[in-house]
């Protein structure tokens, strides 16, 4: 059982030239902040250090922040062994926004990472399988989770606001 | 599992689908099936046929206002619903909730976790082919709808937890009705028993049918019944207690593999069973213990949240269901992320259908206990 | 009977005998089978409701006494739909095989001593042989229909009708060996008497073999009631349409009449089927009891009274696959296949071979 | 070879064990109703129809604020300074015509929420759940008890007083020195 300071410390130790960055002014559980193209790495020593052992990632949200312009990935890790919990945090450009999969680590990101993708357009590199998941596969107006989203006018020349 | 390599015959392979409108898809899941013969190489779901937008809808709502729409995604648990929002909107807020209140949360979750595995079980019947159990899960499901209908005037979608207390306080007849539906009740969880769980032909269909190891679970994230069927003690409500789930003494069931191998079907049908029995014993000590006080004394006037973000969850029928909130300070949300345990479940289907026949397909999906209302939100 | 009425109606024996011919056979049509299926949908809703703690149907007539034929006048003015990409021939010609397949069999079952469709000397023969014609109609439905549903559950149907008339042919075979006759009217004359005669009890007569063959004759009844069940696709083995897998597998794109005759024919079938199990092991048309006929001297009563028994007997087996149907959940394809080759074979020929031994002695 | 039989002995014997239990139900009286002939008895607290008594509305807007699908229209007129529009059941003194009260039924989710908020617990849910339409819109209710003519003419009287009202302002105005006055908006309540 360890708190999100102690394993700050085991990150910062383990990977001296990644940046980490502790948050926890806000209410209500603080978290790290990462490098999104790294993330996959980080979450590979996070999930095979026997004494951090996250061997679950409960939840995986993207967040539009689009007064910064960029977008954020929250991941909710759990060791069902340990009892500990964590939660991490990437930010990733608006434009042109790539984090890095874990789909290799945990099986269970594979479809939350989809939906990222289909609600927030983020690119997860090495995904297996990175399509649409709940919106129609052939859906071109955007990514709907975006703050700046507008609902086309027709789809499939079906009217869409009915 | 048959092995379709050593056939000497050129054959072909067959794609079928399966849904969106199927008797057993348990919904609009479509399941792409490519098939050898009557033998699965393959399944890919495709969800989001039930798409209503909830994340987008929530961002437009004040706080109170998005209690209705969380009913209606796991719609056969809408009060377990409404509790992780609660929880999760509670722990935002930093509100202390009276004891009356929680006691009664507890009673309403448990109930409905009786209700929401009483058509998991029955449905599961009819997906295998006994249609009788099904009426009879219903028929008693039927009772304990009718003591949401007293409490709250609802039947399905009850807006009754709400942040920071309840929309009513029980009906006076509430405690009597409830006792007298244990009392009824756990004679028929033997008669299930006798009818379905025990049956020859059922405990070959289930037994040795999708077997789940406990590592693939926990990787997969899948949480609540069929985690612990695979064989661990994992449950939110003991290992990290919301409400007041630490005042009570109830045992968690998990897989033990009678008939078969630790994670099978069946071994997850019967943990449902088991678990009932679990909740019936909460609600009976819920029910002696039951404080008294005012259910509306902590509902905050306006809510509006200081900037922060939540993970809230609890324990829901069909396992973690969580809620991740962001709030900027005003009075909607910035940001509502649902962790549906049945999205994260479904994942697994291919995996563990692989290999067996159409007919198993129907069995694995019924024993993971899907509610699409969840995974498509 | 009814040729000599015919011969005196016409004076000529070859008009006469098509029409006493064609009167005969369409006697039971609409004498047994019609009013028979009309009362089996309505009773098979009827005990699944009440074992379901339902009503059922309760609307249209005394307690939805109506119902079915409400339901057959709905289904005649239904559209009769017909995909575009299915094989047309085949496919308006099956529902009318898979019925004829079932009716025909009624033409050698003995309703009563002086009622029998057709008297033939190989009867239980004629009614297997002619009931293979199902098979025919159902494999042409399932790939006419162009459907993957379709054509799975015809599959399913094909393999598990051909495995199953095995072990009730080795039943009707022990049974052949025991009577020395294929006859059903034959056969259920033998069992004449009181209850004790019954095969079911070992056979008419008392000596050894006859409390030798009882076990047996339990054992091949089972087998035989089992297998029958298999053969009318009910619950246990409704796989070929099992409504949770396969829709409604090879009638699901049958719609108005045409899916009723599929429908009437399974209910023909499930009745023929338990006469078949009622002739051979229960008597057939005689009664358990003796006759009120024969007590009150009212020669005209028997007849009647025989018929009411055979019906009694054979809707009792038909309530009891009912009763099985909403009780049990439904075998996987290689399951059931597993039941018929590692199960009903093997213990219907070991039976078999038993029979055949006491028969000997 | 001890399977083989155990597996006959266990399938029959379970088998007949479930029969018995469906056997059992064959004679147990049916749980059922024969729903449009016996209608349940619905709780006292049910939630169906809402239902609007428009005696005791005073047009403040609170239940449609509270609606999440927006179902409620409320459209208010405000009453001349001459007219006593009286006082609701509750004793709350009303000041504004409801010229438009409307509740969409196709898009009601049966919440309750619009309920809580009310004052004068005008607006409440009934037990009425059988009022199926063939037509969407005939699930608009409206509740508004004055006639077209009567909602027309009061908007009028509004419109005129205003106008009025505008008129002598412009005339003092004209007269004295111009005064700073924010026009009172026509459909907000006063809470």
């Amino acid at each position: 059982m360890k708190n999100t300071e102690e394993i700050l410390q085991a990150l910062k130790e383990n990977f001296p030239d990644f940046s980490f960055e502790l948050k926890s002014d806000l209410p209500v559980e603080g978290f790290i902040i990462c490098n999104p193209l790294v993330i996959d790495k980080i979450s590979h020593f996070l999930h095979d250090n026997p004494e951090l052992n996250f061997d679950s990632l409960i939840n995986l949200s993207g967040v539009d922040e689009i007064k910064a312009n960029q977008l954020s990935v929250y991941y909710h890790l759990e060791s069902t062994e340990l009892k500990h919990k964590l939660v991490l945090k990437v930010v990733t450009d608006r434009n042109s926004p790539e984090v890095a999969s874990v789909t290799d680590i945990w099986k269970g990101a594979n479809w939350h990472e989809r939906e990222a993708y289909d609600m927030f357009g983020i690119k997860f590199l090495n995904h297996p399988d990175l399509r649409r998941i709940l919106m129609p596969y052939d859906w071109e107006a955007g990514h709907p989770l975006r703050k700046d989203y507008e609902n086309p006018e027709f789809y499939q020349g079906m009217k869409v606001p009915f | 599992m048959i092995n379709t390599k050593s056939s000497a015959i050129r054959t072909e392979e067959m794609v079928l689908n399966m849904g969106p409108q199927h008797p057993s898809t348990h919904g609009v899941l479509r399941l792409e099936l490519a098939l050898e013969g009557e033998i699965i190489t393959k399944v890919t779901p495709h969800i989001g046929y039930l798409h209503r937008c909830f994340e987008k809808h929530c961002e437009a709502m004040t706080y109170p206002q998005i209690v209705p729409y969380t009913d209606r995604m796991d719609y056969l648990a809408s009060m377990g619903n409404e509790l992780g929002y609660a929880v999760a909107m509670e722990k935002l807020l930093g509100i202390e909730v009276p004891q009356r209140v929680e006691y009664i949360r507890v009673i309403m979750a448990e109930l409905q976790r009786i209700a929401s595995h009483l058509v998991a079980l029955g449905t599961y019947g009819a997906d295998i082919g006994a249609f009788t159990p099904f009426l009879y899960c219903f028929r008693d499901r039927e009772k304990i709808l009718h003591l949401f209908e007293i409490t709250c005037g609802a039947r399905l979608l009850y807006n009754y937890i709400w942040v920071g207390g309840l929309s009513h306080d029980l009906h006076p007849d509430f405690v009597r009705k409830t006792r007298d539906f244990i009392k009824e009740f756990k004679p028929t969880i033997k008669e299930l028993n006798d009818i379905l769980s025990y049956n020859k032909i059922f405990i070959d269909r289930t037994a040795n049918v999708g077997i789940l190891p406990v590592k693939t679970a926990i990787n997969f994230g899948v949480s609540g019944p069929n985690l612990r069927a695979s064989g661990i003690k994992w449950d939110i409500r003991k290992d990290d207690p919301y409400s007041v789930y630490s005042k009570f003494d109830f045992d968690i069931p998990v897989g033990k593999g009678t008939h078969g191998t630790v994670g099978d079907s069946w071994d997850r049908y019967f943990v449902r069973i088991l678990e009932m029995e679990e909740s019936l014993k909460i609600i009976e000590q819920a029910l002696d213990q039951l404080p008294d006080g005012d259910v509306q004394s902590a509902i905050p006037k306006r809510i509006k949240p200081n900037a922060g973000h939540v993970y809230g969850r609890v324990e829901n029928p069909r396992g973690e269901l969580g809620y991740f909130i962001i709030s900027d300070g005003s009075t909607t949300p910035y940001r509502v992320k649902v962790r549906a345990p049945s999205f994260v479940t479904l994942q697994i289907l291919g995996e563990l259908c692989k290999g067996y026949m159409i007919a198993d397909v129907i069995t694995i999906l019924g024993s993971i206990d899907i509610v699409l209302g969840e995974i498509d939100r | 009977m009814m040729y000599d009425f015919f011969v005196d109606l016409f004076g000529n024996t070859v008009i006469a005998g098509i029409a006493s011919g064609i009167l005969m056979s369409l006697l039971p049509l609409f004498l047994f089978i019609l009013p028979y299926a009309l009362f089996a949908v309505l009773a098979e809703r009827k005990v699944s409701a009440h074992m379901q703690d339902r009503l059922g149907p309760m609307r249209i007539g005394w307690h939805g006494w109506n119902q079915t034929i409400a339901d057959i006048i709905k289904l005649i003015q239904k559209e009769d739909i017909v995909a575009s990409d299915t094989d047309k021939p085949l496919f308006n010609f099956a529902p009318v095989l898979v019925f004829a397949g079932s009716y025909a069999a009624f033409a050698a079952i003995p309703f009563s001593s002086y009622y029998i469709g057709s008297e033939v000397d190989l009867g239980i023969f004629y009614i297997i042989a002619v009931t293979g014609l199902v098979v025919a109609g159902i494999l042409m439905a399932g790939w006419a229909s162009n459907n993957k549903y379709s054509l799975l559950g015809s599959m399913r149907s094909v393999a598990q009708i051909v495995s199953y008339e095995i072990p009730t042919m080795l039943v009707v075979l022990s049974l052949v060996m025991v009577s020395e006759t294929m006859s059903l009217h034959t056969l259920s004359e033998m069992q004449t008497g009181y209850f004790w005669n019954w095969y079911i009890f070992g056979g008419p007569g008392f000596s050894l073999t006859k409390f030798l063959l009882i076990p047996s004759m339990l054992i091949g009844f089972i087998i035989i009631y089992i297998s029958t069940l298999a053969e009318v696709n009910r619950v246990p083995f409704d796989i070929p349409e099992a409504e949770s897998e396969l829709v409604a597998g090879y009638h699901t794109e049958y719609s108005g009449m045409k899916f009723a005759m599929f429908f009437l024919a399974e209910y023909a079938n499930m009745y023929a089927v338990s006469a078949i199990v009622a002739a051979l092991f229960f008597g057939g048309y005689q009664s358990p009891v003796g006759y009120l006929g024969n007590l009150l001297g009212v020669e005209w009563l028997i007849p009647i009274e025989q018929f009411l028994w055979f019906a009694a007997k054979g809707l009792f087996f038909v309530f009891v696959q009912m009763w099985l149907r909403w009780t049990l959940p439904r075998l996987r394809v290689d399951q059931l296949m597993a039941v018929s080759w590692k199960y009903l074979i093997p213990i219907a020929f070991v039976n078999l071979i038993v029979i055949g031994f006491i028969t000997l002695i | 070879m001890k399977e083989y039989f155990s597996n006959i002995y266990t399938a029959l014997v379970t088998i007949f064990i479930g029969m018995k239990v469906t056997l059992k139900h064959l004679f147990v009286p049916s749980v059922t109703i024969q729903y449009p002939d016996v209608k349940p008895e619905l709780p006292e607290r049910e939630r169906n129809r809402l239902y609007v008594n428009m005696d005791d509305c005073i047009g403040c807007d609170q239940c449609a604020r509270a609606c999440p699908v927006s179902c409620i229209q409320i459209e208010t007129t405000k009453a001349l300074p001459a007219e006593d529009l009286g006082k609701t059941s509750n004793g709350k003194k009303k000041a504004l015509w409801v010229t438009g009260f409307t509740i969409d039924f196709s898009k009601c989710c049966y919440c309750q929420l619009c309920v809580f908020p009310c004052p004068t617990d005008c607006i409440y849910m009934t037990d009425v759940y059988e009022f199926s339409e063939y037509q969407r819109d005939d699930l608009i209710f409206d509740f508004v008890t004055l006639t077209p003519e009567e909602r027309q003419q009061k908007r009028d009287n509004l419109a005129k007083f205003n106008a009025e009202k505008e008129a002598e302002k412009l005339k003092a105005a004209a007269e004295s020195k111009p005064k700073i006055e924010t026009e009172q908006k026509k459909d907000q309540p006063k809470e």
